[in-house]
């Protein structure tokens, strides 16, 4: 397990998916917005919070879909589903990768876009805070739609309606919290909470929902 | 804080951004001759190739 | 004399051993140029008094607008080498637009970091989102990028090749960088050296601003030159260890060697 | 050590592909599945392997090591038309991971990563890409893979293809070897092997559309 | 011709589901902003064709990377850079086809989005009109992106890093052409024309671009 | 009707795989590309057919109706070892697509893609969808894709790959056939093609490192 987990590791580092990338799209991103609202800093520190969030739920989904089919298109995942490891495990250490090579970057990269976006400290150790937090679930929801898009040769509209919809509430909770922290009369812990329980909620529905259907995605 | 220490702080900062590419371009240069020096100690030098040199190269 | 003949002579010259000689004759004169520049504007610039409206912060004008007129010359090179690339195939304009991008994003990053050091004592912030700003900060993305790109592909041939097709293509940037203070209204200074009409600038600011363009200029050249032998030595040192290790195995046919 | 297959049947798509497919390997045999083009080769294989789920029938590996209720798949090496390997990876790269992830078995001895390849007759471009190499080389490479961790069954589908004429023979030969040590083969070809005393079943293709149901 | 159009369209609507991700991350992205501006209605009708323009580049880098790698991948892109037809024809007509798919769904779906954002019909019509100028270019930008790319297995974001900085003057014009509708004293016109400009402009250089690259990408 | 090599040579990386290749085929002739795995013989392929930049050489195109300008690929179609299909659509739908893309083709006369697929053997299933079929039949699908639009050039690397015996026989049939009417073939195999007359390329594979560049 140990192996796969360096494997996907390295696979993410050495051809143009690494963490470097993630996190350079990130700055992008988030580097475009302020031409789009305009450069007034009162606003952009607003919605601060909301674009890191979104900038991280968009590079989530960009990597997402390719999680098991590069897998498949080569055959490797024939010989993982032939081995005894309870699959479950493999596709969970497959999400940690997945999660270890894009997400954990994005959420170290993220203090220094709230700079940009002229976010204060404590916004900025929210929104940091939350995306730890919130960010696995997001993976955990990818891989449960990129095993679907593996087995359906006609299925991809399939997936999209069903990873947004998913990702969507793990969003909201994680922008809510953000703001919270910074507006006095909301509460913090509450949508934290309800964040950290969509995360683990979705660790283990997620890989159980991909290994079964990686499982009956017999061909 | 004062005008000095922007002054200060710009000019550091890009003495510095400087020093670190010369000190790359630098140290980057002697490891390659170290290893072109290693090749020539063990016997493997250029225009050793059994062929003849494709387009643009009749040095 | 036909155009053919006279391409030929500069594909002569810029045949990469000859450029190996050529560099080593002239580099120690390179930096020896470079540090009496580099002696002289720092002189200069801490010589001369301040400015009425901006105090003594002046001076960061001396670093700031020629690293910030060198990161997009920089890039100007390397779409001329790019094209270089595209057109002829040489393969000295390979090493060019790949060594030059390393030192492009170094003095983007300086005029980057100079200008939001000024801004602070001038604008009240460190950063704010005008359109100057933020191009050159895309102008730091492309340069990052192109790196990232270079060294997702491990043909150089073909990397070479492919960067070049995307410095021509992103070359669209550097009018806007430069004109971006004259159809945006911004915080920024419009062009007051460089423009249509002549300089407005007075001469007890020209004069170090000037020198110190130039030595940044000679610091650029020196290091390209420097960092264009290194990437060659480089590749020649793969070379010779891949048929290094192509002699020892012996087995025409089976085997193909390929250092990382 | 037996593998055995009973009154095996599989669908593709609504098609049946075949009924009543019933062997038995036990240590040192070997099975040569032949048939024409879409006959259910590939098929009957993804069953044995455990890939695709029998319409009816199991397949059991009884073993004095394995536990009652392990699944034959688990016994086995599988080597599709697929090599699984990554092209970014290097040769060297791609098999240490399978030989960790295929883990250590205790019943037999398995080569190291650079043996393999010697084995298959690429031991000196390990550090290559595996992006890099030619057709053959690729499927020498996959074929490698089956040798740096031990297991007694292996599952061949059309392993020869884009060979070269030496290259079948070292592949033979190691097939050979493997069953000398008490290994199990079965296989989809369509070029003789050039195994001695393997049994053959010819594979004939679509038996019947499975529209019982309705 | 023809015929490439109409098999990119099925291929896009038969997997992968583009059409459906994109719009789907565009209503969300757009979705979110209020929770981080907060329920001022003002606010958000302020910001609206802002944001609906940013919604709808991010949506558009989400197909893009695959935009070649499919076909090079089964190998009909050595076919087709072996046919007479000029390959920037060829590569003009697969930029139509993801276009129509990935595109034009973003520009029917932005009025929904309007009303979200509490924009007037003014402003409605001016970002939809903006949009349906501007997102082609954006389209022919990520062609030279894709086509770079290619040969890279993982090359999603690098391709969205490459194309985001040369989509910035798309995105300006774009947003102040939208205000300027609404605005009175800004003329509509000015900006609407340079972003028709930089449309054409990009509908040349982009597949000029991208078919120099796909030349290259040779292996 | 010629084609013609002149003096080729190419690069892999930073590899000289051949140099000094030259033929010439004219109308109804063929060459039969051997070698062992690795030695170059889909690099050679590849650059005739355009695809991969040669180092030094050419490669022309002489016909009558042809312009002088024209690139050699246009008059090729070119089977690599990829089958350029779509999974997602069905036979009929890859195929009549590569026809319309490829174009009618005035010099010699085109199938259509029922027809083609009959020639393969496979006339009753191209409403599949091309995902669903076993490995030989995919690759004669790929091979009806040279019947529905003429061009006098074939290019096929390693075409009996994957193919049972029957359709080896039925490949050499079409191959002869299109010879027959004046077509040319550049062919890469490991197994004899069985054609007649077939002049032979043996490929001996690298010759040299490009580093004099440096
Ligand atoms: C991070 C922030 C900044 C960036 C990225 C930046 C970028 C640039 C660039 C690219 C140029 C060259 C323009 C040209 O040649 O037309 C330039 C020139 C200049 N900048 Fe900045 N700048 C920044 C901040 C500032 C600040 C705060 C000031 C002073 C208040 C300033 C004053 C100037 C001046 C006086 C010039 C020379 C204009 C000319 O003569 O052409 N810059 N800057
Ligand atoms: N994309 C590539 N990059 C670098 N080197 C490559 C690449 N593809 C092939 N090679 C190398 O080029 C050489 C020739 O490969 P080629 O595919 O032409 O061989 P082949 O004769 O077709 O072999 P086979 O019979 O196995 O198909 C091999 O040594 C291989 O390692
Ligand atoms: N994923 C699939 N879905 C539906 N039908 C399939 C699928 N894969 C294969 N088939 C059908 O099943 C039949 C058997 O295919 P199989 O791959 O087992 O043949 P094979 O004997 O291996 O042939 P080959 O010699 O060409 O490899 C074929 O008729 C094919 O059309
Ligand atoms: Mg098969
Ligand atoms: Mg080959």
């Amino acid at each position: 397990m140990a192996a796969l987990l360096l494997r996907d590791l390295k696979l993410s580092v050495r051809a143009g998916g690494g963490a470097l990338i993630g996190v350079l799209f990130f700055i992008t991103v988030v580097a475009v917005i302020p031409f789009g609202v305009g450069p007034d800093l009162n606003l952009l520190s607003r919605i601060g919070p909301a674009i890191v969030w979104i900038g991280a739920l968009l590079s989530a989904l960009l990597g997402l879909d390719r999680m098991f089919q590069t897998d498949r298109e080569d055959g490797s995942l024939d010989l993982m589903l032939m081995q005894e490891h309870p699959l479950v495990l493999t596709v969970l250490v497959k999400c940690l990768a997945h999660w270890i090579g894009n997400g954990l970057p994005l959420v170290i990269a993220s203090p220094l876009l709230g700079l940009f976006m002229n976010m204060d400290e404590v916004a900025i150790g929210a929104t940091m805070l939350t995306l730890l937090v919130g960010t696995p679930a997001l993976t955990f929801i990818g891989a449960v739609g990129a095993a679907v898009a593996v087995t359906l040769p006609r299925g991809g509209l399939l997936v999209s309606i069903l990873v947004l919809p998913l990702a969507v509430p793990v969003l909201i909770f994680g922008v809510s919290a953000s703001y919270a922290a910074v507006e006095d009369p909301a509460p913090f812990l509450p949508p934290f909470l309800i964040l950290v329980a969509i995360t683990m909620f979705f660790a283990v529905l997620g890989p159980l929902g991909a290994a079964l259907a990686l499982r009956n995605a017999d061909d | 804080m004062s005008h000095t220490f922007y002054i200060a702080m710009s000019y550091g900062i890009a003495g510095l951004i400087s020093l670190c590419l010369i000190a790359w371009v630098w140290l980057d240069g002697r490891a390659r001759r170290r290893e072109l020096a290693q090749l020539e100690a063990a016997g493997i030098r250029r225009r050793s190739a059994t062929s003849p040199a494709p387009e643009g190269g009749k040095a | 004399m036909s155009e053919s003949l006279a391409i030929t002579k500069l594909s002569d010259l810029a045949n990469p051993t000859r450029f190996l000689v050529l560099a080593s004759r002239v580099l120690p004169w390179l930096s020896a140029v470079t540090a009496l520049l580099f002696a002289t504007g720092l002189y200069l610039s801490f010589a001369g008094e301040g400015d009425y409206q901006q105090g003594l912060t002046v001076r960061i004008m001396y670093v700031h607008v020629p690293a910030a007129w060198l990161s997009m010359m920089c890039y100007t090179v390397m779409a001329l080498s790019a094209i270089g690339t595209l057109v002829w195939r040489h393969p000295l304009a390979d090493v060019a637009h790949k060594t030059a991008a390393p030192l492009g994003a170094a003095f983007t990053l300086i005029a980057l970091a100079t200008g939001s050091l000024w801004g602070k004592p001038m604008w009240g912030t460190w950063w704010v989102w005008d359109a100057r700003l933020t191009s050159v900060f895309v102008l730091f993305l492309m340069y990052l990028g192109l790196i990232a790109l270079n060294r997702a592909m491990d043909d150089p041939g073909k990397a070479a090749r492919l960067c070049a097709i995307l410095i021509l293509v992103g070359f669209v940037n550097i009018p806007i960088i430069k004109f971006s203070v004259d159809w945006w209204n911004t915080l920024h200074q419009p062009a007051s050296v460089i423009r249509m009409g002549g300089s407005s600038i007075d001469a007890s600011f020209l004069r170090p601003l000037l020198v110190m363009a130039l030595a940044f200029t000679m610091l650029f050249f020196t290091l390209h030159i420097a960092a264009m032998r290194n990437e060659i030595w480089r590749r020649r040192v793969s070379a010779q260890r891949r048929m290094a290790a192509r002699m020892a195995g012996d087995k025409p046919g089976l085997t193909t060697e390929k250092s990382t | 050590m037996r593998l055995i297959a009973e009154n095996l049947s599989a669908r593709r798509g609504e098609d049946l592909i075949f009924q009543g497919v019933s062997f038995a390997l036990s240590r040192g045999e070997s099975l040569v599945l032949t048939g024409k083009n879409g006959s259910g080769k590939s098929t009957l294989l993804r069953v044995v392997a455990g890939l695709l789920r029998p319409e009816s029938g199991t397949v059991i590996w009884q073993a004095d090591t394995a536990d009652k209720g392990m699944r034959a798949a688990e016994a086995c090496h599988y080597l599709g038309h697929r090599n699984a390997m990554k092209t970014e990876l290097s040769v060297h790269e791609n098999l240490t991971f399978w030989q960790q992830f295929f883990g250590h078995s205790p019943q037999g001895e398995s080569l190291s990563v650079d043996e393999a390849a010697d084995a298959v007759g690429l031991g000196d471009i390990t550090h290559l890409p595996f992006g890099y190499l030619s057709a053959g080389q690729q499927r020498r490479m996959a074929f490698a893979k089956l040798l740096v961790s031990f297991r007694p069954v292996w599952i061949l589908d059309e392993p020869t293809a884009a060979l070269d004429v030496s290259a079948e023979r070292v592949f033979t030969g190691l097939i050979e070897s493997h069953l000398r040590n008490g290994g199990i083969l079965i296989g989809a070809t369509h070029q003789p092997l050039g195994l001695e005393n393997a049994q053959e079943l010819k594979m004939a293709g679509f038996t019947g559309i499975a529209e019982e149901v309705w």
